[in-house]
């Protein structure tokens, strides 16, 4: 029994829930010699500025206990050559394109939005709200509900009403779903979470931090916990709010743990960086699991661990369908 | 594309660990200076990153083998290092942009310091096939860290060696060597591996005598196949902008003279999308 | 050369730097059986409440990557069978002994506090600020600076002089150095971190929370980056407070690693779980370390990362003393 | 105490896993009830927590043996399963309160279900040795997961086995055959190992039957050595008070009537310090 695996962002149909997180697909193209990617849910680009970056120093990575420590600092080209390039390569092989956003200030969130209006291709906007505000000395807008839910208003006012905006979160606040539900009062159609919390690693042979930016975003497993935690919450206080799940998703397992806390789409993002074909792998392990619990649809499992316990689990169909 | 192999022969090599694995798709489009990914630590492991290994040499056997050579430097390597015979090995690979290899048969020295030199003899077979005359420089720090000076000797015209406590041929390291050797051959190009410092050392040497200098440089990866940036160094273009390109997709092999080796580690002022450039405002 | 592992935590001295986490070395007697407890800097208590807890239902465990999470809910015999038994029992063995407090109101605090006050044995009271406020709709006291230095205050005024307040942060909150400074205001006499964030697992065999409370406290190893960043943060912000860094130390390496981002002591908890005789494996890999980079006291690498890049490490003799 | 030991031998039997670890420190110290909690993962695991394992059996081959029988159930029992002779394996131990055996020569059925019947037969046999009459009653799924039946009727005066699935003895859970064979050898006490549901069930018989039960219960443990707390039931304590008991150091042996088997998985509202009891105050 194939199972539908078809899943929503607000309105926006696709045709599964696996995605790729932000900064860790490159420009597409380089996935591209591994996989078909129109065989995933869609590809998320790394966060677009307005000008061209060139990033962090190196070292930019560390490892960690089942951890990656990463301080890219958003390189990349930059709006227009995104623009020029990566999002018509992407949009000529039909593929579901997430455009994730970064800027330093609202006004710049805005431009951004304003600049991918028009762009054919664009299936949804990921504002990456991890970035510093330099209008509040550097601190971080997804910190803050305030911050947050202003940048996504504004977002949100300018962008066609037809491509959903969708507020990425980050674990290091106090309370995520405060966060969440300003972001939502702002006008977010659906959210992402988690973006890497901050960590550090010092090389203890140099006695020196190990990366060349002194802190890093910290990803992989070792992140899950909080990734499930924090799509549960999300989940539990805005049950109609659609959640892209990431944060350490290794196999079919992973996802469906995020799933099963809340979550309609998956994003698959350091387990790239071991395995180019995580996606499609993840994919088939989620879609068997499913299917060996006996579900025929995601949807039936969006959430599902949060039912009482002690209630069985619904939709399950213990028999064969009839062939008759 | 990613291969399960299983390791055919596990050798040691003075300092170096040596392993040949089974993997037919990778050998047969191997080209010399591509490398590989190699995942450690086996299941429920802890280590989530491959590690990088230039591919030392293809053999056919068993529909194609590929060997790489490497210190232990850390737990991912400690762990290769106990890898045995039948023993299954996870690789990505080929990767990188190989060594691009003249037109023309002409002299060409190999440069190689400590398990640099490792990726040097697949090009000099290959300059070799190509009616080159192939000279080669060795270096490591003590003798059991010279890498393939046996091999170097049977094949090359002259071998020239170096450690820096001077256990085994001249005392000093490969930049000491290199003029000379240049000069003595007449030679026309530059061929180089090892660390960074060293790279830097080849391609002053190099851009004194005026020759071209590719050198395959090792920053930490990782990805290996260009999707997570962490590989960058920058790297003038042919346009005369300096970018901070990605060692993994662009490289690992470059022109010596378009790597800034004075600024790697460092994000120059004046590269493409520098701080200061009136982008310094996203995280 | 031996090295001098002595530090202190404000005035008071251990005679190394490596402690017990709170909650990871049950009553102390536990361990007495695998090594002298006399012999690392001290024990600290589970989290002390006024009235004896019988915490949360099981399962409390469930296993992440290079992570435990644990919702264990402060078990424990409540303050007086504490200061009858188990205190006594510490102090009669002159075992150097931070006693951890825990409370749901700024009172119970306090009260806990003044029951300590003239208890003999106890060398630094180090408060749990992870609690849930019950005046606050349950809002952790650590996620918020001004919650968290009403605490400190209290608990400060009450204690004797000569007894340090050590207030125990977590990194789930917005900006950790701010909630430090507050407590630092409020009196402490000394920081630790870095408490469990807040996790969560799912069993996707029966899709439901693996722990029986739902969410948990995050551990171990995956938690480090998370430990050394939130160190170094505090440190850099506040160069002259005491640390007590914690969070996924494993091996000497791991504590070097803190006590270079500047930590002066080291707590091993969960590492307990795995190896009984952790915590003076961990003093002897760690003076190891310390003497193989050629200092000769613990004192000259507290920080030593925050050094400017390019610094040569300083007081580093890479001599031999001369015998003449 | 913690022993890193040698494998000596591994061993299938049916659908479980029997390792033999050389542990001379753990072997001399045993008494029969006692586990084991053995690292895995090897190192750069990610698997931090040791796993619990009664010790079936202790030999004094090589200074001091110990067996552990055990079955796949995740990742850590699964890198078990592929130890082989010679590698080494990282135990702490003896843990736990092991079966205190009465002082009179009685009569005891020894209750064992799927895995839980391996720590049984060294406590048969000590009651052998004190004179007790032991009887077998064993059972699990189906024949494969019936462990130690050609043992227990070596050793047992009678054995009785089940099955759920009927593929070996009677049809049915050793709960079912456990009322017959207690009126049949006119038992004198119990000693059961198995799932919580199978001890409570087990419990349930022995106190109609008004004869003692000794139970050894299985909660999950993140430590094995009483400083975690994970570990806990609640039991009802000499003075009628019911506490959250730390099975690790507390048990895993208990009096079944004391375990207060329906509330396992709650704090059962009258257990000290219970919620409610006015101290829900704290986190
Ligand atoms: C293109 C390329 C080719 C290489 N070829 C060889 C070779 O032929 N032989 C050989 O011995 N080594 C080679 N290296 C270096 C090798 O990748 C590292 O020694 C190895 O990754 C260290 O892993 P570890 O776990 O032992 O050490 P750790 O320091 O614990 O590694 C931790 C992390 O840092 C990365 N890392 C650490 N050092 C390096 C490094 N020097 N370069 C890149 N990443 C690093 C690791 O990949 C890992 O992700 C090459 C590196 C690159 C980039
Ligand atoms: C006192 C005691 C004695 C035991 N004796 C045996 C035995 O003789 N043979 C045998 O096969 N099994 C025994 N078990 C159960 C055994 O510990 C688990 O099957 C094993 O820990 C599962 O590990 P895993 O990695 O395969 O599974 P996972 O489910 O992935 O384990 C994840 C975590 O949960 C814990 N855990 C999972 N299941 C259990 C469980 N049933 N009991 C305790 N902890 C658990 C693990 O220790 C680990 O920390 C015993 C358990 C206890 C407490
Ligand atoms: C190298 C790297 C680069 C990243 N770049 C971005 C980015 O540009 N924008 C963004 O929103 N998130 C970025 N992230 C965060 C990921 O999208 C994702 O939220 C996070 O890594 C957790 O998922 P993972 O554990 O599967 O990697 C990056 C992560 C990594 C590891
Ligand atoms: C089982 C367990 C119980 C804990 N109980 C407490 C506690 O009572 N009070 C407290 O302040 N911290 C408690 N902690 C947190 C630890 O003291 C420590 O801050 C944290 O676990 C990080 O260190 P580690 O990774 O070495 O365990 C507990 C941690 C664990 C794993
Ligand atoms: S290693 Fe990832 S881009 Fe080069
Ligand atoms: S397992 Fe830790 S107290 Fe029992």
């Amino acid at each position: 029994m194939p199972v539908d695996m078809r899943t929503y962002l607000g309105h926006v149909e696709l045709a599964n829930p696996v995605v790729t997180a932000a900064g860790c697909a490159g420009s597409g193209s380089e996935l591209a010699q591994f996989f078909d990617l129109g065989r995933i849910g869609a590809v998320t680009t790394r966060s677009i500025t307005m000008a061209p970056r060139a990033g962090r120093p190196t070292p930019r990575m560390a490892e960690t206990p089942s951890g990656l420590l990463n301080a890219v600092g958003l390189q990349g080209p930059g709006v227009d050559a995104f623009l020029a390039r990566e999002l018509p390569w992407l949009a000529q092989r039909n593929v579901r394109t997430v455009v994730s956003i970064g800027g330093g200030t609202v006004a710049e969130y805005t431009a951004l939005a304003r600049r991918l209006n028009d762009a054919p291709g664009v299936t949804a906007v990921e504002v990456n709200l991890s970035c510093p505000n330099i209008e509040d000395r550097g601190r971080v807008f997804a910190r803050d509900g305030g911050a947050s839910a202003e940048v996504i208003a504004s977002v949100r006012a300018v962008m066609r009403y037809d491509v959903p905006v969708v507020a990425k979160l980050s674990p290091d606040t106090a309370d995520i779903v405060s966060v969440a539900r300003a972001c939502v009062d702002g006008g977010a159609d659906a959210l992402s979470m988690i973006n890497n919390p901050l960590g550090m690693s010092i090389d203890t042979e140099t006695m020196l931090p190990a990366l060349a930016a002194g802190t890093g975003g910290l990803s992989g497993p070792a992140i899950r916990p909080l990734a499930v935690r924090c799509v549960w919450q999300v989940r539990t206080a805005l049950p109609g709010v659609p959640i892209i799940g990431m944060g350490g998703v290794l196999t079919g397992r992973d996802a469906f743990e995020l799933i099963l806390a809340g979550a309609c789409v998956v994003a698959v993002g350091t387990a790239l960086f071991h395995d180019p074909y995580a996606c499609t792998r993840v994919l088939r392990e989620l879609e068997e699991l499913v299917a060996a619990r006996g579900y025929q649809r995601l949807a039936d499992v969006i959430g599902l661990a949060h039912r009482p316990p002690g209630a069985a689990a619904r939709h399950r169909t213990d028999f064969e369908e009839s062939s008759l | 594309m990613q291969v399960t192999g299983t390791v055919l022969t596990t050798r040691q090599v003075d300092a170096y660990h040596a392993l040949t694995v089974v993997a037919p798709g990778i050998a047969e489009r191997f080209r010399p200076g591509h490398f590989v990914a190699v995942a450690v630590g086996g299941s429920g492991t802890s280590m989530l990153t491959r590690r990088a290994f230039s591919i030392h040499d293809v053999k056919p056997d068993y529909g194609g083998t590929v060997e790489f050579v490497f210190a232990v430097n850390g737990p991912g390597t400690a762990w290769l290092a106990e890898r045995r015979a039948r023993d299954t090995l996870d690789l990505v690979g080929p990767l990188g942009r190989p060594f691009p290899l003249p037109r023309d048969p002409v002299t060409c020295v190999m440069v190689g310091d400590e398990y640099g030199s490792a990726v040097l003899f697949a090009v000099a077979d290959a300059l070799q096939r190509r009616g080159c005359r192939v000279d080669f420089v060795l270096g490591g720090a003590s003798a059991g860290r010279v890498f393939g000076a046996m091999r170097a000797r049977r094949m090359a015209e002259t071998t020239t060696l170096t450690t820096e406590d001077g256990s085994l041929g001249m005392r000093g390291r490969v930049t000491d060597a290199l003029p000379g050797v240049i000069a003595d051959v007449r030679a026309d190009a530059v061929y180089a591996s090892g660390p960074m410092e060293t790279l830097r050392g080849v391609t002053a040497v190099a851009v004194e005598f005026d020759i071209p200098v590719q050198a395959a440089v090792e920053e930490r990866m990782a990805c290996g196949i260009g999707v997570c940036m962490t590989c960058v160094l920058p790297v003038i273009g042919d346009d005369g902008i300096t970018r901070m390109v990605r060692s993994c997709v662009e490289g690992p092999v470059f022109r010596g003279e378009r790597v800034r080796f004075d600024d790697v580690g460092t994000i120059p002022f004046d590269a493409l999308g520098a701080p200061g450039g009136g982008s310094r405002n996203a995280g």
